[in-house]
């Protein structure tokens, strides 16, 4: 079993901004990326019993090698976090067959 | 705008004796009624903390289903209106929407900024919530005038969907552009360029938004089987769809639990947005209100007709507006425009509103 | 309780001849209907491994709607019994179910503790579903009375909201004062103070939980919107969530094709909970529903009412208990209460529990 | 297979004057109704980059009602039939259907393989696809008979049902069988295993699958309740779920949204499956609609049954033919599949096929 | 890009005790967290084909400093881990602007 | 409070799979897994819009000590990488109460 060591990169913000950021993610040179709903709460949103309108959440997820893992995690510091609610970090993966996730 | 209020003072002088106890009749009418109690039930049960939960998914389907329906009992109309009268009945009632669609988010922007003092991005961030339209309100305001046996001219649902798009693109292109001009020293080109695709992509996905594509699709389906189809073959369709169904009434009543369930929890921010926000969420809509029946009565419509108009044009949108404000305003706060939309706005109308603007209507001449 | 047992004994004794053939034709007009037919395909459909996966949403959005239904049915109902009666025929019915509800979880814990060995907490769990009860199973044997041309009481729904909390409370808090005493030398007074805090979150969480908020608010709404408003606009509403209508029949299919899909997993978990379980549920529902019966008779219903009555007290909760239970007692084992409840209990009332209790019903006198 | 299309041929050459004009008209009668439009409106709003969204729970939820409908009322008219004529009438008609279920996976796969020249898997995987059915078509095919005053015979549920699993079965047995052999020579005999275990798996979850569990159930249900239960206490069961009624209707047209939103992503992969898949799509349903209408009339179906067994043995299965096909023949492309299955037989059939099915059957000498 | 070391704790476990240990974790001195709805099989809960009424699964994530992880994890350990179906896990990450998450 | 190292192992992948390799995880030594619904684009699938009848995909994510986590990788890698859509990586865990997740 080959593994190779990659990069994950985990953002967590509100819905309305996480499907640009999964496709500029994209552009910066990931491969893919995978996206689910979440609740959250932080010190910019509050979990709301009826989530149907109220602030939504989402987790947003690129494998990638370090040099993308850096410009993504830039590109958002800098659109997004300011006014935003959303946190973003990285993490050691080892990735099975992990050289075609470098483009 | 100053001259629309000083135009609508006369309006309180004369509610007196006969009109006000009519208006509290009315009001029962209106109020002790299954839809508004449940939107009452939903406040109650999360200031208690009670354990009712909508599905997200129930509440995705009744808004899909009350779009559709709008939308598909609107083509109907339109389409025996357009066989009786052609288009000489509704092109006044059309522009006179188009321009209360142009005219509501800049008061309301003008309102907040310049008597509010609210930053620009917040300001227009609430005036395109006010600029557009609440297809529930108008569901409830068109129950109302059933009820009181004045109902609306056929194609007030054809009105409901020119409101939806052009108070948010409005409000969206003047906040974005007043307050890039203020960034314009700080903002490097780059960044200037992001905001302006933010903005085009924000425009481009309130004008083909859901409750448009819904409204306007079904509508255009409803015309054209109206005119194509044989009355037999329409009925099961007009049957499911149809606003005065025990189908479009049920999912009412389920729609205003789960927006009396999240208007209960944004009571708390009330505290938050302040004096003037509360007294902009009533006061505005009354102005609009006025408006939209003087405008109203203006072109033609009926008492029914221009009350709906009234509490389309008073209403504020809280399901196509607030994802729009945030791409491409973030710095506007969102518990301002949407406590003021769905915690103030949307329950005075309801419960206060549209009776008021019935009797508006009828002060002003309509029959 | 033994006393009870005692007093049902006689029943068997007397059925015979012609009352055991009405009751198989009784049976067969009960069990060959959609309603518990879809009950047997979800449930052969687990059991073979089929395909049939109902969405959560729909289960819960059905839910909703059952339990919204029977509310605003009942509020009407009550409406029109209190226009012509005032409280005198409801008081009795009244008090005997609310009796009925603080009975049931002490005869279940009894049962369960001294005859079955049972431990405390798994005891109060059970007691806990078993004192209150099944908004299904009230539905189901509304619709078996109907067809039987002996409707229910109108104020029936009004029952089955008065028997949903006191059982599960009164077993939480027996449960977690016996638990808490034999725990006392061991415990630390914080993770005493623990406990206690989740026993009273839970019970402020049973109190106002989905199926008490919805039916009790409904029931209001049904009440106030029978007494305002007039009959034409009511007719939308009634239409919705009548309990004879196309609606409520269909979604009870639905509802029951999901009963069936849980209980058929639940079935493989027979083994686990060994005999004394399943023969406790099916024989207390048998006392309980006797209790019912009896209980409902000595108040006044009439036959159908009685049956309902004897269902519903016989029924035990699968929807409200469970969270509740596993909240305040952890050391019970939630296979016993779930399988008790929803693989035996609930098809032993709907298949055979609901003719039994009508059989009952009328040997003790009701017409 | 050739011989089909010989036989196929003279109807295109015998096409002309009044029939082309019936054709346009009843075109037009089928087109303009708010099922075709309602997927017309779901391909713009996808293509136009929309924002219409259906929750995939509501879309769950109507699958999951379409079928117990199809099925209920299915077993419903069986026992009817079966109450007058035994089963004289239909052992024919079922013959037929079960004998096409098996040829259609063959001529797809013949036609894929050998003219189209496509891989073993994907000729298998595809004709999976067409060998099964759609029961959205079944409905669409069924409404529009009804609207031309054509009802189908009452049994044609039961013979959507037959054709349900059959041409799934055999398509994976066929593909599984032939590239199995293709591999022998690399693949380990444990990889070998997995892929044989793979194979009963699919196969055994295609005969327990949903729609089958969901049709053939009902079926059962609408059956026995037909049998048992009297005409009052059936009605509301029926009017839940028939299928003239507004509920199957109105559920049709939010289906079909759906389908066109997700038909109208397809239609971008139409270059990637090239001409010869595109042709396929079109002509195979004609090829298998000539047969369905000529054996159904053998079978001595009326002109509505002809035609709606024609537009099922036409049709191609999307729901459970592609996860079944993904887990056993995994080396075929899903896109193939799914885009001819979907944004072209399924579209065509509905818009086009149906009425040309109707001439198709009316040719032959249906009535 | 400067990230700051912090510690992900990740917590499954049933449903009925995942909003109070999410409760819990910020009086613990989490600053936030994302909760989200999983299927789950372990030693004391099964995976239920109709998951409508049998036992539901979540998952619960915490970026915090390691003293409030230990007490996180004790807490969760202590009080739930007897009776309850859960499992929790740490693990490394390093987090963006990381400082505003330490209380 | 004793935490014990093992591995996290995340496999993303088409729906149709998922299922099965939960199962096969547990034949190879797992003792749980917990699984959730995502939404995914990568270089074989792509996200649509409408997810209804498109491939979905799920997440499914094992604790488990080093040994079974190659098993696991390893039948992946052969059984599913070539034909489905899918990813898979490794990364290090403190689990608490770790060793009942070793069979
Ligand atoms: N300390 C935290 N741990 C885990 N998730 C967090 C934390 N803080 C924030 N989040 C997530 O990030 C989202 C945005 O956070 P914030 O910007 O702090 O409001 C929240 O909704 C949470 O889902
Ligand atoms: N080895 C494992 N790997 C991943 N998740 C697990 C594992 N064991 C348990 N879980 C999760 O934790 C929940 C509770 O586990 P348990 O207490 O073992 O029943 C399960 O429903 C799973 O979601
Ligand atoms: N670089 C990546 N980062 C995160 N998730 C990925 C990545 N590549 C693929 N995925 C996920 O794995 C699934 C299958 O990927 P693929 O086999 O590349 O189509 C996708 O649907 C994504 O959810
Ligand atoms: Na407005
Ligand atoms: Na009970
Ligand atoms: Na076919």
């Amino acid at each position: 079993m080959h593994l190779y060591p990659l990069k994950l990169v985990t953002i967590v913000g509100e819905t309305v901004i996480m499907e640009d950021i999964a496709d500029e993610g994209l552009k910066l040179g990931a491969t893919g990326y995978t996206l689910s709903e979440v609740i959250g709460e932080g010190s910019r949103s509050a979990r709301t019993v009826a989530s149907t309108i109220g602030a939504k959440t989402m987790k947003l997820e690129f494998v990638v090698p370090m040099h993308v893992a850096e410009a993504i995690l830039t590109h958002v510091s800098h659109e997004y976090f300011e006014h935003y609610a959303c946190i973003a970090w990285l993490a050691d993966v080892q990735v099975v067959r992990g050289q075609q996730y470098i483009k | 705008m100053t001259l629309s209020i000083v135009a609508a003072l006369p309006l309180w002088a004369v509610v007196t004796g006969e009109q006000l106890s009519r208006m509290l009749e009315s009001l029962e009418r209106n109020l002790l009624t299954p839809i508004p109690l449940c939107f009452v039930l939903g406040i109650v049960c999360t200031r208690i903390h009670g354990g009712i939960k909508i599905p997200k998914e129930l509440y995705l389907s009744i808004a899909i289903f009350l779009l559709m329906s709008i939308g598909f009992v609107g083509g109907h109309e339109l389409a025996h209106e357009y066989q009786m009268h052609g288009v000489s009945t509704i092109w006044k009632p059309a522009l006179a929407t188009l321009f209360l669609g142009c005219l509501t988010p800049l008061t309301s922007f003008v309102v907040l900024r310049y008597i509010g003092g609210m930053s620009i991005a917040d300001s227009a961030g609430i005036a395109a919530h006010y600029g557009s339209t609440s297809a529930v309100t108008y569901a409830v305001a068109n129950s109302f005038v059933e009820q009181t046996n004045h109902p609306a001219n056929s194609f007030l649902p054809t009105l409901v969907t020119i409101l939806e798009c052009p108070g948010i693109a409005i409000a969206l292109v003047l906040g974005a552009g007043l307050s890039s001009r203020e960034r314009a020293a700080k903002a490097t080109p780059e960044r200037r360029h992001v905001r302006e695709s933010k903005l085009y992509e924000a425009l481009y996905e309130v004008i083909t938004g859901q409750s448009i594509m819904l409204m306007a699709g079904l509508l255009v389906i409803g015309f054209i089987s109206t005119m194509f189809m044989d009355d037999q073959a329409f009925q099961p369709f007009y049957e499911f769809f149809q606003s005065k169904g025990m189908l479009f009434r049920g999912a009412l009543c389920i729609f205003l639990l789960e927006m009396g369930l999240v208007a209960g929890e944004r009571l708390g921010d009330l505290v938050k947005v302040g004096p003037f926000l509360v007294a902009f969420g009533i006061l505005m809509p009354l102005v609009h209100g006025f408006l939209g029946a003087y405008f109203g009565h203006a072109a033609g419509l009926n008492l029914g007709g221009c009350t709906v108009l009234a509490a389309i044009v008073a209403s504020a949108s809280y399901i196509a507006a607030p994802p729009a404000v945030r791409l491409t305003l973030p710095e506007a706060n969102p518990t301002y425009s949407i406590t003021a939309a769905l915690a103030i706005t949307f329950p005075f109308n309801i419960a206060l509103g549209i009776p008021i603007y019935y009797e508006m209507a009828k002060w002003l001449g309509a029959t």
